[in-house]
């Protein structure tokens, strides 16, 4: 199962759990199964982060597909000067 | 000078060919949004709130309506209510106040009349009542227990709240046992850090040209590094489709952010809808610093703790970014700029806090300087403390791949070791320190972004090409697109004209930020290259009479056996012949964005009868990945590292009591001028991004997070003295040697 | 508003007397700006610099005489009068830059009547006079008397600075003018420090010490006057203890304000270290100058 | 307010233009003879973006009342080049990449001439001083003075 890592910030959510594994084809897939296990978790994602997988930040990730052993990071979104 | 991990053979990246743009910006030909004109075109002027927090209780235009060659005036009621959660509302309610003003300089109304002078003296004419409220300047006022409320529209980003807030964002950011690691750490230190809000300082006034046409559309022409973001943030706050609007980029003169974002666009339109004719909008410098920029205030509590052999074990910091009267991230990004060092304990706590101040925007590395003036400059009192070079311990401690952020990201290839190596290794710092004076060094690092790019590449009937891009060129950038398609193609980069296109002349492209443009445009660009280069086959092969496997592409050239070879002008010219138009397009949402980092080195002396700080010798090493073309690769360090002067030694805002700027001119915000500094020597260290095709990580803003604890670390090895509060201005310098 | 450029002083002084609310300017450096800030606009600009005679210098019979409106950078390109006025020349060489000083004049620099000016200091150093042009003639007056407060000057309505008048300094005489900035250009003075001195061998038989910027006027260090004279130079250096008691004496005749530019505690202190820093370079050109 | 016909020479040409009296050099030179490569970086004289010669000196043409331009002869850097070839320092500029979003460039040039055209051989202090008028926020001014100094050799060149 894909592995999640999650900010202290979004850790409320999860009493406190830091990394989970979180069944899921595709980012979306594995957000939408974190926000079934940890209500408002999911909703926190999809509007305040982008997601490091596989050493890449990808912004708006949503359709990623992800394997079974992938470290998904959940990060703030960037921007820049 | 470049050190370089194995580099790769290329013909075109890495030269140095003339920019493009260069010719006509030399002469004076090139087109800055101010220096056009349409007929019948109107001039707009603003009239700007003279309290840092009020209720506007009533507005009264009457006056200015009636005054000779006045043709509209707009308020806040000329624009839509967004909904407080709507990602432009702040935007919308900073371009023009509603029934609030939220800081001094607000804009209130505007007006369009047939001269400045006019628009000025009708804006002067409207008459507004305020009823003015409790304002609020700094962090420690607005997080004071019951502190009344900056922003009554703000709520806490990321938390489910339906209570206003003077608190942007709240982060926490924790790994290992920070408490354990301090309480069993050989060296402690401790510092409480200040620095001042400054301005991205560009020289050129926002401005832009607006004509709006009976069919309900408008275009626009402004200065802007993201004329698709203007785009939607215009008709967002009009309420408008974006099909409504057409934006094209003028030259832009400097943005370093802060034209990353609206001010005058959607005002321009209103005052041009309801006249009835184009209006241009100038802003005066005075305008700039009062109303636009500046990057965040902020207060940072660091504490490192380490082992006496240099091993850094813990860092506990307690951050907080003055943001202005809106809603921002600041803090937040702020604590993940944190990101240098190994650091096995980690707790960050950081506020993005809202004051009666104007809207804070971007500025170069948003946010990192803040954090790694403090960090760099406790880490640097550690390596001082015991006695330990400063780049031994932080080579000791340097983040490598794998390594976590403080948000938890392993790193991917970065680096940051090559940079300390290429400083330590230095002419400049194997020399000795100049009598009289000592000499510092600190690291910075920036993520950089991906986002969305398109570029489209169009194979002119002569062989030449023209590259199309949405990224707004801020210091170089087309000639960076060209030398990739160069490279791609096999075609001289002087047969290639890079090009900006406006909104409906090319995809939908992110604004340029995040030291974004020559790693993901660039990418779409060689991307589109790419695929023209199969196309060139394709038709070659069509010409040749043989199968498209059997050509290959060599140097700018289809290459079959038993067949002469064809150049890109023969294949040019056979187009119609073989297809038609040769012509590729590529979009795509870069992903894989490679982190930059930097160390610098300076030299530096301390009058300590005066204050006075004078630079003596800078070097800057920061990680390019690769470096396209490798002038303006310097270019961005060294305009990075004397942002980075300036905002140590000299560039603050100064709030009156009222909330008003004491020094809203280029008098009295002191940019560093050319007799302030010396030469800035670089080097660009090339270990590429895996990500990109040519290797490249971005290089734009690293640049400025390094000076600030540079200059810091200097000083304190020239007057035993620490310094923790920015600017380093001779005054604040001298109180502090007078404290000796 | 109306822009006019007479050709003399009597055609300048009737468009003065005829047009209430008019004003002379020559660099215009202030004045523009002033007006972009919204101060009130004259009824009449009144350019000065069509004027030869507000634009000449002449040096006959060792007296200088520099038109008001002679942009500053001539002066400081004058290798004569810089030989004679090191410190004034520099002072004037301070203000603004090379855009500037191609504008920036005397005249402006007093009549502005800034406290920060960088002329003004060293030009009542030197001893100046100004010609002023009168509803009905001319008169004379000591530069020190013109400026009364920030923006004040003692210039009745209509009257307007003609020329200035510097004599010849005596022999072993010279000067030196230094101001604190935070840059190195480009910012008003935060503190200046003029200095005069008179050598007779190693003896210092006269001083002149004025400070700008520090108070509402510029302002006379009479105590480090007095410790000067009568010291004598010790290697052609000015002694520890006389360096000392003039910063003291420097600071201590501080009434400044805090501001943007400077606080009162870093103004008191670094006029005390200018002054001094001047004065050293003063009597190093009066020795060096004196031994010729 | 008062207008006023002016006539004067910029860049080799007798031009002649009305102003409103108040205006500025810099407006007239944009608004009433389209120089728009003269620059507005702030109105004050503090940046130097809108540096013009005027009878050989260098001003900002901010500060500068648009009638006082009568008679004299003005130089932007429209006229800094000679027909279609570059003067040196618009050639090193470009060769030495000093300039990145190019805003304060016309400005540059033109008193990077002013000091060239009276001191052919300025050490780099020299230059930093004679510079210091002029606001660069892109470059760390490296490059400028680097392409100035390579522009004087190659005037000091030409001029043996």
């Amino acid at each position: 199962m894909p592995i999640v890592h999650l900010m202290t910030d979004h850790r409320r959510f999860t009493d406190g759990e830091a990394v989970i594994e979180v069944d899921g084809a595709t980012v979306g897939a594995v957000i939408t199964e974190l926000e079934r296990r940890y209500p408002g978790l999911g909703e926190a994602l999809i509007h305040g982060s982008s997601a490091g997988v596989n050493g890449e930040v990808h912004s708006e990730p949503e359709y990623l597909a992800v394997g079974p052993d992938t470290d998904i990071y959940f990060v703030a979104p960037l921007a820049g000067g | 000078m470049t050190a370089t991990e194995n580099p790769p053979t290329y013909k075109w990246i890495g030269t140095r060919p003339i920019r493009h743009d260069g010719y006509d910006k030399v002469t004076g030909k090139a087109r800055f949004a101010a220096d056009l004109d349409l007929p019948g075109q109107l001039r707009g002027a603003y009239l700007r709130s003279p309290h840092a927090h009020a209720r506007i209780v009533s507005i009264d235009t009457s006056a200015a309506e009636a005054m000779p060659g006045v043709k509209s005036v707009v308020t806040g009621a000329d624009f839509p209510e967004l909904a407080a959660k709507n990602p432009e509302h702040d935007v919308s309610v900073n371009v023009m106040a509603r029934d609030t003003v939220l800081y001094h300089g607000h804009a209130v109304a505007a007006v369009a009349a047939n001269t400045q002078e006019a628009a000025a003296a009708a804006a002067a004419a409207i008459v507004v009542e305020y009823e003015p409220l409790p304002a609020l300047f700094t962090i420690d006022e607005a997080m004071a227990e019951g502190a009344p409320l900056v922003n009554e529209t703000n709520f806490t980003k990321f938390v489910k709240s339906d209570e206003p807030s003077n608190l942007g964002t709240v982060t926490n950011l924790e790994r290992g046992d920070v408490d354990e690691a301090f309480a069993n750490a050989d060296v402690v230190i401790e510092r409480e850090f200040t620095t001042a809000s400054v301005h991205q300082g560009y020289i050129e006034p926002h401005a832009c040209v607006v004509d709006t046409g009976a069919d309900g559309k408008a275009s626009i022409w402004c200065s802007s590094q993201g004329h698709f973001r203007v785009r939607s943030s215009t008709a967002e706050v009009l309420g408008w489709d974006v099909s409504r609007i057409k934006v094209t980029p003028a030259e832009i003169g400097g943005g370093f952010g802060g034209k990353t974002t609206i001010y005058i666009e959607p005002v321009a339109v209103r005052l041009s809808e309801k006249a009835g004719r184009p209006v241009k909008i100038v802003m005066s410098r005075e305008e700039v610093f009062r109303a636009t920029g500046p990057a965040p205030a902020s207060k940072v509590r660091a504490r490192v703790a380490a082992n006496k052999d240099g091993e850094l074990i813990a860092l506990d910091a307690w951050m907080a970014y003055n943001i202005g009267a809106f809603g921002g991230i600041a803090g937040l990004i702020g604590a993940m700029s944190v990101a240098s060092y190994k650091f096995p304990n980690l707790r960050l706590e950081a506020y993005s806090v809202l004051t009666n101040r104007p809207k804070s925007a971007a500025y170069r590395s948003p946010s990192a300087p803040h954090a790694a003036f403090a960090i760099e400059s406790v880490v640097d009192e550690i390596a001082q403390q015991l006695d330990i070079d400063p780049i031994e311990l932080r080579l000791k401690n340097a983040a490598v791949e794998g390594d976590l952020t403080a948000m938890g990201m392993p790193h991917p290839r970065i680096g940051f070791i090559e940079c300390l190596e290429a400083i330590r290794d230095s002419e400049h710092y194997r020399s000795p320190v100049p009598e009289g004076a000592a000499r510092g060094i600190a690291s910075g690092f920036w993520f950089n972004i991906g986002e969305q790019s398109s570029a489209t590449v169009h194979l002119n009937e002569d062989g030449t090409a023209t590259v199309i891009t949405g990224s707004p060129d801020i210091g170089g950038s087309r000639a960076s697109m060209a030398l990739m398609a160069a490279e791609t193609l096999g075609l001289d980069v002087t047969r290639i004209t890079p090009l900006v296109a406006d909104t409906e002349s090319v995809g939908f492209t992110d604004t340029t930020e995040g030291s974004r443009t020559t790693f993901a445009t660039g990418m779409a660009v060689v991307q589109a290259c790419r695929e023209l280069v199969d196309e060139m086959r394709a038709r070659a092969a069509t010409s040749m009479g043989v199968d498209l496997d059997a050509v290959e592409w060599v140097d700018g050239e289809a290459v079959a056996e038993g067949q002469d070879s064809m150049g890109i002008p023969a294949i040019a010219a056979q187009a119609k012949r073989t297809g038609g138009p040769l012509t590729a397009t590529a979009s795509l949402n870069a992903s894989g964005a490679g982190p930059s980092f930097a160390v610098h080195c300076c030299d530096l002396e301390v009058d300590e009868e005066t204050g006075h700080t004078k630079v003596l010798r800078y070097t800057a090493a920061q990680d390019a990945g690769t470096a396209i073309h490798p002038s303006y690769v310097e270019g961005q360090l060294q305009g990075g590292s004397v942002q980075g002067i300036g905002w140590a030694l000299n560039e603050e805002y100064i709030l009156n009591d009222d909330g008003s700027l004491d020094n809203a001119s280029f008098l009295d915000y002191r940019i560093p001028v050319a007799s302030d500094l010396p030469m800035i020597d670089t080097i660009i260290v090339e270990v590429p991004n895996p990500s990109h095709p040519y290797g490249v990580r971005g290089v734009g803003e690293t640049g400025i997070v390094p000076p600030m604890a540079t200059l810091a670390n200097a000083i304190s090895r020239a007057t035993g003295v620490r310094l923790t509060s920015l600017p380093m201005s001779p005054p604040n310098v001298l109180r502090r040697l007078n404290e000796r | 508003m109306r822009y006019a450029a007479p050709t003399s002083v009597d055609e300048a002084r009737s468009l003065l007397v005829d047009n209430p609310g008019s004003r002379v300017f020559a660099g215009a450096t202030d004045l523009i700006p002033q007006i972009r800030a919204g101060l009130p606009q004259p009824s009449v600009m009144v350019d000065l610099k069509r004027i030869e005679r507000l634009t000449s210098v002449a040096h006959d019979g060792g007296v200088w005489t520099v038109g008001a409106a002679t942009p500053t950078a001539d002066l400081t390109a004058n290798p004569e009068f810089t030989a004679m006025f090191p410190g004034l020349s520099e002072a004037s060489g301070l203000i603004g830059s090379d855009q500037i000083q191609n504008r920036s004049s005397w005249g402006g620099n007093l009549c502005n009547a800034s406290p920060a000016a960088d002329s003004v200091p060293a030009l009542v150093a030197a001893g100046a006079q100004v010609v002023i042009a009168t509803d009905n003639g001319t008169r004379t007056a000591p530069v020190r008397e013109i400026v009364t407060g920030p923006g004040q000057t003692s210039l009745a309505d209509g009257e307007f600075v003609i020329e200035f008048t510097l004599t010849d300094p005596p022999a072993g005489t010279s000067d030196a003018y230094l101001r604190i900035i935070p840059r190195t250009e480009m910012d008003i003075a935060v503190v200046g420090a003029a200095v005069r001195l008179s050598l007779e061998g190693d003896t210092i038989t006269a001083a002149s010490v004025w400070l700008g910027a520090v108070a509402p006027t510029i302002v006379q260090v009479a105590e480090a006057e007095a410790a000067l004279v009568g010291s004598t130079l010790d290697n052609g250096l000015i002694n520890e203890d006389t360096l000392a008691t003039m910063a003291e004496a420097a600071s201590a005749a501080c009434n400044p304000i805090n501001d943007k530019r400077g606080t009162i505690e870093y103004r008191r202190q670094v006029a005390g270290v200018i002054t001094k820093r001047a004065a050293a370079i003063a009597a190093d050109r009066a020795l060096n100058g004196a031994s010729r | 307010m008062n207008r006023t016909h002016v006539s004067c020479t910029v860049n080799g040409d007798e031009v002649d233009f009305l102003t409103a009296d108040g205006t500025s050099l810099l407006d007239a030179l944009r608004d009433e003879l389209g120089l728009t490569g003269v620059k507005e970086g702030c109105g004050t004289g503090d940046c130097g973006a809108c540096s013009v010669l005027i009878d050989g000196k260098l001003n900002c043409s901010c500060l500068v009342f648009a009638p006082e331009a009568e008679g004299t002869e003005i130089l932007t850097v429209e006229g800094i080049a000679e027909g279609d070839h570059l003067h040196p320092l618009q050639q090193t500029f470009l060769e030495g990449a000093a300039l990145q979003c190019g805003i304060c460039t016309p400005g540059f040039l033109v008193a990077a001439k002013a000091l060239l055209d009276h001191n052919p051989d300025p050490s780099e202090t020299e230059i930093r001083y004679a510079l210091a008028g002029n606001l660069c926020r892109c470059t760390g001014y490296d490059k400028i003075i680097r392409s100035v100094h390579e522009a004087a050799v190659q005037l000091r060149e030409v001029a043996k």
